[in-house]
């Protein structure tokens, strides 16, 4: 670090941006874009791990074998990346363990959509059909971000989404051929989750200060708003073809924009969820601290384990 | 057919409850890579039941619940879903509620151990169906018991604290292991028709390795007796613990408010 | 009368709902006194309920669920036993799992002081059946409310860590609290037609009782804000929390398992 | 006690047994005899306490709200029978604490019939009929024995359990009149607890030793054989009008005794329940011991604001 002078490393970085090339974390970085790609990443990571809890509250409900596998090897899908995402913060110096603690202390965010409760079995559906694909809309930019492990983890991740996404929406198609009460409840959840997944773009562009300065540093790569409209584009066919309703009366679409227009989500409701009044804030965190306080003791043990057989080893290694 | 039925059914609901307690433990793991890996051995067990429970209503299909005219539950789904807790054949073993990580730690060892004998043995089956579901299973149960043994050892040799836990575990459980190895008469029937194994047949095997993990990890086999059954009938005969309906309880509430739903 | 109907059946859910958490209070009280005092409360309530979703399906019938042909299951265990979650219309402080011992203290000095504050006005109702009820049941929530009350004062006085465990249950309840005073349109009309009350209507009176608890017991009013609804929709509207789900699943195993059941 | 001599004071003891009159906790007693009583009522009590949880795992799912009023009216009233027996206990001497850390570490034991499982909603009324019935036929005799406090919770206790026992009968002759299944449950009921219900008046009188001494004293009035016989005898007629068949093929009128003739139970597995290897031993145990232990920090915080309470009202008398 000191061999070389900041403004030639600084100009190093941005040379690499104008190339698209990848930042890895070898590389020299600004500190804000080191703490701004932590903040991001982070907050994914333990969107991964929260987002096992609404559908993990159905695996021990599942209504047929083959879903209930389905449904078991997402949540462990989940599990999964939230390991390649702590790692990859691992790689800009601060480890899951301290990760952990900001989550459990409410001191880092998560999703916004799973502070909201999952009510029927069609909720696993829904979280599938459109958290997810809300969520690939989001993330297939970020296979292109500017920070290497970030990216790379997100093309593994992004393949899987669109797995669990289909298995969603496939899911709720079934339902959909099944009674009157399967139909009902289908449409019930698309009615719950339909704005939330909405607002899982974040606030409108004008609300959102930071992202000129992510997308000046590619690891933002569309706005708030672009990605909602993306979103809401890809849907809305969808839903027809499901036979579902979506609750927006102003959805419609716009033959001169060639988009759809649609309503705004509920800003204010937004606002109370991400400030920690929505419906499960509390519940989603004291699951989780629970769960990580009742393993201390089994963590602490790996680790004297880990330790006693370096020791032995050493020991063995000295003796010869 | 029908002992073939019944003793497929047996290994099935062995797979079937075990695994619904460990998908219990799905984002209650003590770090991401314990509940990954809970969920997977849960995956394996629940994959080893539906072959199982579909092999049992191909070859019985007196055995599958009656349900609503029109309802396209298959079979499998009958089977897990519509039966009451007297009519599952699960050793207890497999039932009793989830205690902290040392507790499926054992239990997994205990489990995995003894089913991975039968299913070396049921690889022979003169049933095609189970000998390969059985030489599928054999891989995974060998990965189940290495992973429980695994952490048998760093429990017991980690701290004082996880140590007692292990202990306190293994000693809770053990009155649950000599049910695993009492033969049923489906299981003799079975045996004597090729198809099954005896699991009183393997019982010396099983010891000797679980025997290993204890030695290797300075554990002392513990002294309980095994825990009586009701008018001497046992899992295998359903006869189970007050735990199981309430488990099932759980596990049953969607499908049976949808008797015709389509999932 | 289909507000008449509703009505009760809100005021029923919120006593049956929250009863069925009292009773799962039985044999793990920390005390036989208070394993009594509990179960008592948790018989009043559901006494409650069961005169209150008797007045509803009295009321307009078409409430009650249908059952099979010939079935003999009341109308007041025909609403209990076969409406799912989205169909109870109990405040969600009713449904939340049990906590600790400050934990059910707390919510039940919240609720009984909620409650007495409604059934002393509802004593003067226009329906002379929900006017029996509500004078009848004073009596008992009066009671309820002394005893969580007591109990307000010994735990914040206590022990430091039986102070710690209160203020942490009350900060985990608090946010439950608002929905209580929130008016909901069956509530409106209910007030309106002059056999109901309007919750908001008491909120006054009610936080002055409660606070006179906290100024005794030296205990501060949180200040955390009220838990959001979904869309706008809370108890009253069948929006519940996840819990509420699982509690009915074991709740109604066994009279589902028996629509034509006689018990 | 010093101030008359022992020779006396047991001679006043015999007498007042002779008289079938009552002790009293201020009598002189012999250190045998309260020691047996001590061991019998807490062995009661216990059984009082512990005989919730098979009972209490069904309030949650009792299958109408009357048959939930009353079920947990009888777990509660079983809560009280333990509250006086105790207190009869203490009477003597000796504290629910201390009893209760007996009974939860498996020093003292309760009546064996609570370690086999509930099964099924039938088993609420099974217990109500056979086991609360075994009960009282035990029962009846002692609330006319010779320790006073006892005597007088025994005549509490038995009003209280026949009107248990006749609403547990009163369920499964309802059951019968229900579904088939119905009657299927009610009677595979009865065939699981016919044996364990014939095993509560404990072993045959040959192998009981101390029935001898107990009846001496007038602890005891009948011998456990003397009173299964009469159990049999009054249930039988019982099950005939139920419509239950009861699992024992010896069983049948003998005209020359003037008594029912009947087989016996599994002394094997009785003695191996009684050990501590029942099918519920450890989990009745545990279950106990755990909401012990949970409830210590209420138990503390109740100590610690009356003796707070006491000192401020004596620092406020002093004042005056």
């Amino acid at each position: 670090m000191t061999a070389t002078a900041e403004p030639e490393l600084a100009e190093h970085f941005e040379a690499t941006l104008r190339r698209n090339d990848r930042i890895e974390p070898r590389d020299w970085m600004p500190e804000a874009y080191r703490a701004t790609l932590v903040r991001q990443i982070a907050q994914h990571a333990h969107s991964e791990v929260i987002g096992m809890q609404p559908e993990g509250n159905w695996v021990t409900r599942a209504p047929s074998l083959r879903r209930k596998a389905v449904l078991l090897a997402k949540v462990q899908d989940e599990a999964g990346h939230g390991l390649y995402l702590y790692s990859a913060c691992e790689t800009l110096g601060t480890s899951r363990r301290e990760l952990t603690e900001k989550l459990i202390s409410g001191r880092q965010k998560y999703s916004s959509i799973f502070n909201y409760p999952t009510l029927s079995y069609a909720d696993v559906g829904t979280i599938g059909w459109l958290v997810d694909g809300a969520a690939i809309c989001n993330q297939v930019p970020l296979c292109r971000t500017s920070f290497g492990p970030y990216g790379r983890a997100m093309i593994r991740i992004c393949k899987e989404e669109s797995f669990h996404q289909r298995q969603g929406y496939e899911l709720l198609m079934t339902m959909m051929r099944g009674t009157d009460e399967q139909r009902a409840m289908v449409q019930e959840s698309v009615d719950r989750f339909w704005w939330p997944a909405l607002m899982m773009f974040g606030p409108p562009d004008a609300d959102s200060p930071n992202t000129e300065r992510s997308m000046a540093w590619g690891i933002k790569r569309n706005t708030n708003d672009e990605l909602r409209q993306k979103f809401v584009d890809m849907t809305v066919p969808q839903a027809r073809a499901l036979g579902v309703t979506l609750p927006d009366p102003e959805l419609r679409w716009d033959e001169q924009r060639q988009a759809h227009h649609f309503g705004q989500p509920d800003w204010a409701e937004f606002k109370q969820v991400v400030s920690g009044n929505g419906p499960c804030n509390a519940q989603r965190v004291a699951h989780r601290k629970r769960a990580h306080d009742e393993g201390a003791w089994v963590r602490e043990a790996a680790t004297a384990f880990a330790a006693k057989q370096a020791a032995a080893a050493e020991e063995t290694g000295d003796r010869r | 057919p029908a002992v073939l039925a019944r003793y497929c059914l047996a290994l099935g609901d062995d797979a079937l409850v075990f695994s619904h307690r460990l998908s219990q433990w799905c984002s209650n793991a003590p770090d991401l890579e314990e509940d990954i890996a809970l969920a997977n051995t849960a995956l394996d067990l629940l994959g080893q039941a539906r072959l199982l429970l579909a092999r049992a209503a191909a070859a019985d299909p007196a055995l599958v619940p009656a349900l609503p005219e029109g309802s396209p539950v298959p079979p499998e789904d009958a089977l897990a879903f519509f039966r009451d807790d007297r009519d599952f054949a699960n050793v207890r073993l497999a039932e009793v509620p989830n205690g902290d990580f040392a507790e499926v730690v054992v239990r997994l060892l205990l489990f995995s151990t003894w089913r991975l004998a039968l299913f070396e043995q049921l690889a022979g089956s003169r049933d095609a169906v189970l000998a390969a579901v059985a030489a599928k299973g054999r891989k995974e149960l060998a990965y189940h018991r290495e992973y429980a043994a695994r952490w048998f050892l760093t429990l017991a040799q980690g701290t004082d604290e996880s140590r007692r836990r292990l202990l306190a575990a293994l000693d809770g459980l053990w009155p649950l292991w000599p049910e695993l190895f009492s033969t049923h008469p489906v299981e003799a029937a079975a045996a004597e028709a090729g198809v099954g194994v005896d699991p009183a047949a393997v019982a010396g095997a099983v010891d000797a390795v679980v025997e290993q993990v204890f030695t290797a990890s300075g554990v002392t086999r513990p002294e309980r007796g095994a825990l009586a059954g009701v008018r001497g009938r046992f899992g295998r005969d359903g006869a189970h613990t007050e735990a199981l309906s309430r488990m099932l309880a759980e596990m049953q509430v969607v499908a049976r408010a949808h008797p015709k739903g389509l999932w």
